[in-house]
């Protein structure tokens, strides 16, 4: 038992992050109808600034709640204009082209970003120290649970409910909201959808810079590469979850975890992605707008 | 004008262009087949900077026949396509002899193009495939996959006395092949595996796996595989509370498996030929001290000094016979006994695999260095 | 489609300098010609499903990996030669066009697009898992027999370009029959607007299915070219980032035979050309699909059949 | 014409296009405050390319658009609504999954909050959407969507309402009903500019009237010269040539 509530632990870990990666994707998609490719690597960048931001500013800083909060703000502000720039060059210009043609966009943008990381900070593995956070571990009844673990879950978790929060009951909630079902009528509301869809940006990829500040603090170990295997995974997450459909990509992104972790566990971890991936075939097979439903307007 | 027209010239010039540039001149061509950039530009830089460095100092020295040595890079990103690719590149520039590449795969992918066009091949590669096909221009200068199941499966049989073990791999043609090679060996031995699973290089996430392989109670984690997810196996294993002893392979050996599996790395194993810091010989201690001088770092591993010992030995071969016929080469290369090397006395067997094993167990102390403990040291 | 003495002159030039191309281009040059022919085979056959189909089919590696490795598991566990095992080749891919878009065809732009992601990435980990002890694994399968006609070495660089000729000929000459066909007409209104198409009697999903199969088949034909050319089979070749590629080949260059081309040379002949830039090639040519998807959204040469009203192309 | 040199708002020379076709090809509107006006014109005119173009969802080639005496051929969308003109769109175009109540606070999006007054008036005029003001508006049947379509765009307080085939799928009794309100709407104050194809009920309930045909404005005048005229009878009213 206690193996089942260890994979549960670890499931829910990953499972964080995914959600918190799969949120940009899904609130990307809900306005915009696009996906967003170079996300991944909004996140895989996330982690390389917040290592540079650790070493150039707060080199030798440990365990202290200061030095963790400067590199998440720091990260976040650079991270959030990346995304802006990302849909100024790339995403804007071709609002009124045929979808496609913004998709490719979205992958050339990905490609940019990817070597860019690799430009600046080198195509080697790069590391976090290891003591930035505290490294304890707790032991309950044989289940592992350490520090790092439950800063992921409750943060992801107390970021996610004030996003529900932001979007369910505040006016510009209300106006994200309408824009992602409607650009015109919005318009007509006096939204300014320009101003939506950089505010959309800014809060998916922030939420996206904490997850590649916990995917470094958590695994340490960061590639240039390595926002690719997460994108495609929260991607994932964000379908499963209902496409555009906020508590949607949470509930996906904690489920994929979970699955990826039994599959691994419980049946087979050389056929991990061959599980995952027809499971997502399946279920859109079964339930095209994924298991709580798309908010994406259907087409007028 | 039609478009296609346009387009049409526009193919024909850039072609053109880049037709005419293979001029025969007069050096020695050797070329580089390594994965300087991707997940193993580490290993490949090493490679590239170290044949550099060699053929510099033989070209200060008047170079050999009297003949400067060029050096012609290609890097083939650790994918057998681009080896492929990068084999036919080489062989149409004039190449004599590729030195690498970094990887099984890569080395297999271009082996029979080199061997078509006659041109030798040195490379690390363990995979035991690669001296499978008889190929007379390959020679490996590390020592293949079986001599190190061997060793291995005796070590935990026969030595540690393991009951419990799990063999973890990735999907690479290096980490399947040893693997199971260890696991056909520890069969054989009687010995009794509890678990054989395999990871996603790159993924990151390795606890459902560990967390499996804990259910099982090994007293022993043999994971083949490179450094990058030896590290992180390490390091997640210590943070699940696994006891059991870990044992990484050869290829991970780099500095880079210390700073992922941090103060987890102390207690931790790993099994290989001896890293260069370890190497008795005065020609290991002087190439290590030209390589700093010049590069202001470590060679990343022993990797790049036993690719530089296939370089020296076709360089050596060259000076012997004095020529560049690569059939006269490669005869006069499975003649040479012991052969001083960096790494070791050198010499081959008919299918061009390295003789001999110096396979040693290392156990990481907590400043990080290595210490040998077997065979034991008298 | 009419043509106009334009065009055909065009064209005529065209196969021209195919023709003669390797009467100018040295060893590593004419390697890379050969790609490119297999690789416009290929984003001919990606457009037939994702051009004229509107089916967003973002794994289309899987289909060409089918051709290539069907080929190379007969040549090698079985000793078939592979220039036999081609029908297999084709057949094969296209049956398992047919049967994985059967459950899937119904699914809305961007999810049909994942699910095909997912067939990819599926057929990678039995590929890599080595299923049934025939795929060679991680490896892939090499030294597979070279393949000789009436005593030419087929393997040879300029037997191999040649064949790559005849073969995007062929695939031409099956493109250019596809738009007169009924099929064609078909696809061409399903893509316009699928309901109407419906409701004017038209059976889209028999036809999208049938445009899967066919360019699966396309797709497995040029496989075999590439298992020859390198005389081995590797995954990774026909990893998701290839289907990528494909993908990418149709949009940028455009839903017509020459925009495939253009499609293909800037995808992956400019790369080759520019790899002595290493580092910095794909910074620069990820801005370059950027920038060529604003100046051109309808790729550099737009499908030209038909007005397409603006509002039909979006969503 | 008894208002005319009150003009609130005039349309001059405009003319659109969708890419290469013209769909308004050069025509000009005044209203004066507290009139209701009507464009009428068979599928296709351009009645609703005029409103989206007034609302500034698309560019025009040409013209000037003024409302109080100021420019806004340029003003961008969303700021159209703040200076007071507020458009009930083609196809109601409300949230579907948002509430009735959340529809209408977007209503109001551009003044800084939500005046319950406001709320309190649209709700008097449409007490149905009063009653189902929890329910998501996807769930309305088709002529309570358009009381929510016109109740949203009330929220604003705007000056001027331009509306848009408000009686579209409505049975007569519904759209007798809708447009009784939009008297109601016009007698408070607020100047409309009615867009419809149903030109006996729009004639009705206007003051004026404008014809449109593929893009060019081809008559005008009081609802009762055009209810008079024959060609309007013939065209618009069903009524045969005697």
């Amino acid at each position: 038992m206690d193996i089942f509530f260890q994979q549960l632990v670890n499931g829910l870990t990953i499972g964080s992050i995914f959600a918190l990666v799969a949120l940009g994707y899904t609130m990307v998609y809900g306005i915009m109808k696009l996906i967003n490719f170079a996300h991944g690597d909004l996140v895989a960048m996330s982690a390389f600034v917040g290592l540079s931001v650790y070493d150039q500013f707060l080199g030798g800083t440990t365990n202290s709640l200061v030095a963790v909060l400067t590199i998440f703000a720091a990260t976040g502000v650079i991270i959030a204009m990346a995304g802006i720039i990302l849909e100024r060059v790339a995403y804007r210009p071709l609002r009124n082209a045929p979808r496609l043609s913004a998709v490719v966009s979205a992958l050339g943008a990905s490609l940019v970003i990817q070597n860019g990381i690799m430009l600046i900070w080198g195509p080697r593995m790069r590391f976090f120290p290891a003591d930035i956070l505290p490294a304890t571990t707790w032991n309950i009844g044989g289940v592992y649970i350490s520090f790092i673990q439950v800063v992921i879950l409750v943060v992801s978790l107390l970021i996610m409910a004030g996003l529900i929060f932001f979007i369910d009951k505040t006016r510009v909630g209300a106006a994200i909201r309408a824009t992602s079902i409607d650009h015109d009528a919005s318009r007509l509301m006096g939204i300014d959808v320009n101003r939506i869809i950089t505010l959309i940006f800014v809060i998916g990829t922030f939420l996206g810079a904490v997850g590649g500040l916990f995917i470094g603090l958590y695994y340490r170990g960061i590639n240039f590469n390595m926002g690719w295997n997460y994108g495609l995974y929260a991607f994932v997450a964000a379908i499963i979850g209902g496409i555009g459909n906020i508590p949607g990509a949470m509930v996906g992104g904690m489920l994929l975890g979970i699955f990826k972790a039994f599959i691994a566990g419980y049946v087979s971890s050389t056929w991990a992605d061959a599980f995952t991936f027809t499971l997502l075939i399946a279920i859109l097979v079964v339930r095209p707008t994924g298991i709580m439903g798309e908010r994406v307007a259907e087409k007028v | 004008m039609n478009k296609m027209v346009r387009v049409i010239t526009a193919f024909l010039l850039f072609f053109a262009l880049s037709g005419a540039s293979a001029m025969a001149s007069d050096t020695i061509k050797i070329g580089v087949q390594a994965p300087t950039t991707g997940q193993y530009a580490n290993e490949g830089q090493g490679i590239d900077q170290g044949v550099r460095l060699i053929a510099e100092q033989i070209n200060a020295k008047g170079g050999i026949l009297g003949k400067q040595i060029e050096i012609f890079t290609c890097d083939d990103e650790g994918t057998a396509m681009k080896a492929a690719i990068c084999a036919k590149d080489l062989v149409n520039k004039g190449v004599i002899g590729v030195i690498g590449s970094y990887t099984s795969t890569c080395a297999e992918a271009a082996q029979a193009t080199y061997y078509r066009a006659g041109v030798l091949q040195t490379t690390d590669g363990t995979s035991d495939t690669l001296t499978e096909h008889g190929y007379w221009t390959f020679f490996r200068n590390s020592f293949p996959n079986s001599a190190e199941a061997t060793y291995t499966a005796n070590y935990f049989i026969n030595v540690k006395k393991y009951k419990r073990i799990a063999i973890v791999t990735d999907f690479s043609s290096y980490s399947t092949g040893l693997g199971s090679s260890v696991e056909a060996e520890i069969k054989k031995l009687g010995g009794n595996i509890v678990y054989q699973g395999k990871i996603k290089a790159g993924a990151q996430n390795y606890t459902p796996v560990l967390t499996k392989i804990k259910s099982k109670h090994p007293d022993v984690i043999y994971f083949s595989g490179y450094y990058n997810e030896a590290g992180l196996l390490r390091s997640q294993q210590m943070q699940l509370g696994v006891t059991a002893d870990f044992y990484g392979s050869n290829a991970c050996d780099n500095p880079d498996y210390i700073k992922l599996a941090g103060k987890f790395a102390e207690g931790s194993y790993l099994i290989n030929v001896p890293s260069p810091e370890l190497l008795p010989y005065d020609l290991a201690i002087n190439f290590l001290k030209d390589y700093r001088a010049k590069y202001k770092m470590d060679p990343p591993s022993i990797w790049t000094l036993l690719n530089i010992d296939g370089m020296r030995a076709f360089l050596y071969a060259i000076e012997q016979t004095g020529t560049t016929d690569t059939k006269k080469l490669a005869e006069y290369l499975h003649t040479i006994k012991d052969y001083p090397g960096i790494t070791g006395p050198i010499q081959w067997a008919p299918d061009g695999n390295r003789t001999g094993s110096a396979h040693q167990t290392y156990e990481y102390q907590a400043d990080g260095s290595k210490k040998i403990i077997y065979p034991v040291v008298k | 489609m009419k043509k106009s003495p334009n065009k055909k002159i065009g064209y005529t030039v065209f196969i021209l300098a195919m023709l003669l191309f390797p009467a100018l281009a040295n060893p590593k040059w004419l390697a890379i010609g050969s790609t490119f022919l297999i690789f416009s085979v290929v984003g001919l056959s990606e457009d037939i499903i994702l051009g004229k189909g509107g089916m967003f089919n973002m794994g289309h590696a899987l289909f060409f990996g089918i051709g290539a490795y069907t080929a190379a598991i007969a040549n090698h566990t079985f000793g078939i030669p592979i220039l036999y095992a081609i029908p297999l080749a084709i057949l094969i891919p296209a049956l398992c066009g047919i049967i994985l878009a059967g459950p899937i065809i119904h699914l809305r732009g961007d999810y049909l697009l994942v699910a095909t992601i997912g067939f990819n990435i599926v057929f990678l980990q039995l590929v890599e898992n080595d299923i049934f002890g025939i795929t060679g694994g991680p490896n892939g399968i090499f030294g597979l027999d070279t393949p000789t006609f009436l005593g030419f070495d087929l393997a040879s660089p300029t037997a191999i370009y040649y064949l790559g000729v005849a073969v995007l000929l062929l695939t031409f000459y099956v493109m250019a029959n596809l738009d007169k066909s009924k099929a064609g007409r078909a696809l061409h209104y399903l893509r316009l607007d699928d309901l109407a198409a419906n409701s004017i009697g038209i059976n889209t999903r028999g036809y999208k299915i049938f445009a899967f199969g066919l360019g699966a088949g396309i797709a497995g034909l040029a496989g075999v070219l590439l298992a020859i050319q390198y005389s081995a089979v590797s995954p990774e070749a026909f990893n998701f980032m290839q289907s990528v590629l494909f993908f990418s080949i149709v949009l940028v260059g455009g839903s017509s035979l020459p925009g495939i081309l253009m499609g293909t040379f800037v995808m992956f002949v400019l790369p080759e050309i520019f790899r002595d830039f290493a580092t910095w090639r794909y910074f620069i040519f990820g801005f370059a699909m950027i920038l060529a998807m604003i100046l051109r959204p309808e790729g550099i040469f737009p499908a030209r059949f038909g007005k397409i009203p603006d509002y039909f192309k979006k969503g | 014409m008894n208002k005319k040199n009150n003009i609130m708002f005039e349309v001059k020379d405009l003319e659109v296009s969708y890419g290469s076709i013209k769909a308004i090809k050069g025509i000009s509107i005044q209203v004066a405050k507290g009139e209701i006006v009507t464009i009428l014109g068979a599928n296709g005119a351009g009645k609703t390319t005029t409103l989206r173009t007034i609302s500034r969802l698309h560019d025009p080639n040409a013209g000037t658009i003024l409302f109080k005496g100021e420019d806004i051929t340029t003003t961008p969308a969303h700021k159209i609504v703040s200076m007071g003109i507020s458009h009930s769109p083609e196809g109601r175009r409300i949230f579907g999954i948002l509430t009735v109540e959340e529809n209408l606070i977007l209503g109001s999006y551009s003044q800084k909050s939500t005046d319950k007054k406001t709320l309190n008036w649209v709700y008097d005029l449409f007490p149905r959407l009063a009653e189902r003001k929890r329910q998501l508006a996807g769930t309305l049947s088709g002529g309570e969507q358009q009381m929510l379509a016109i109740g949203r765009a009330l929220m604003s307080r705007p000056e001027m309402l331009l509306l848009d085939e408000p009686s579209l799928g409505l049975a007569p009794i519904l759209v007798k009903a809708i447009f009784k309100t939009v008297k109601e709407i016009a007698h408070s104050g607020v100047t409309v500019l009615l867009v419809e194809q149903n030109a006996k009920a729009a004639l009705k309930l206007a003051d004026r009237a404008y014809v449109l045909e593929v893009g060019k404005l081809v008559l005008s005048g009081t609802s009762k010269e055009l209810l008079a005229s024959e060609k309007i009878q013939e065209a618009y009213l069903g009524k045969k040539r005697k």
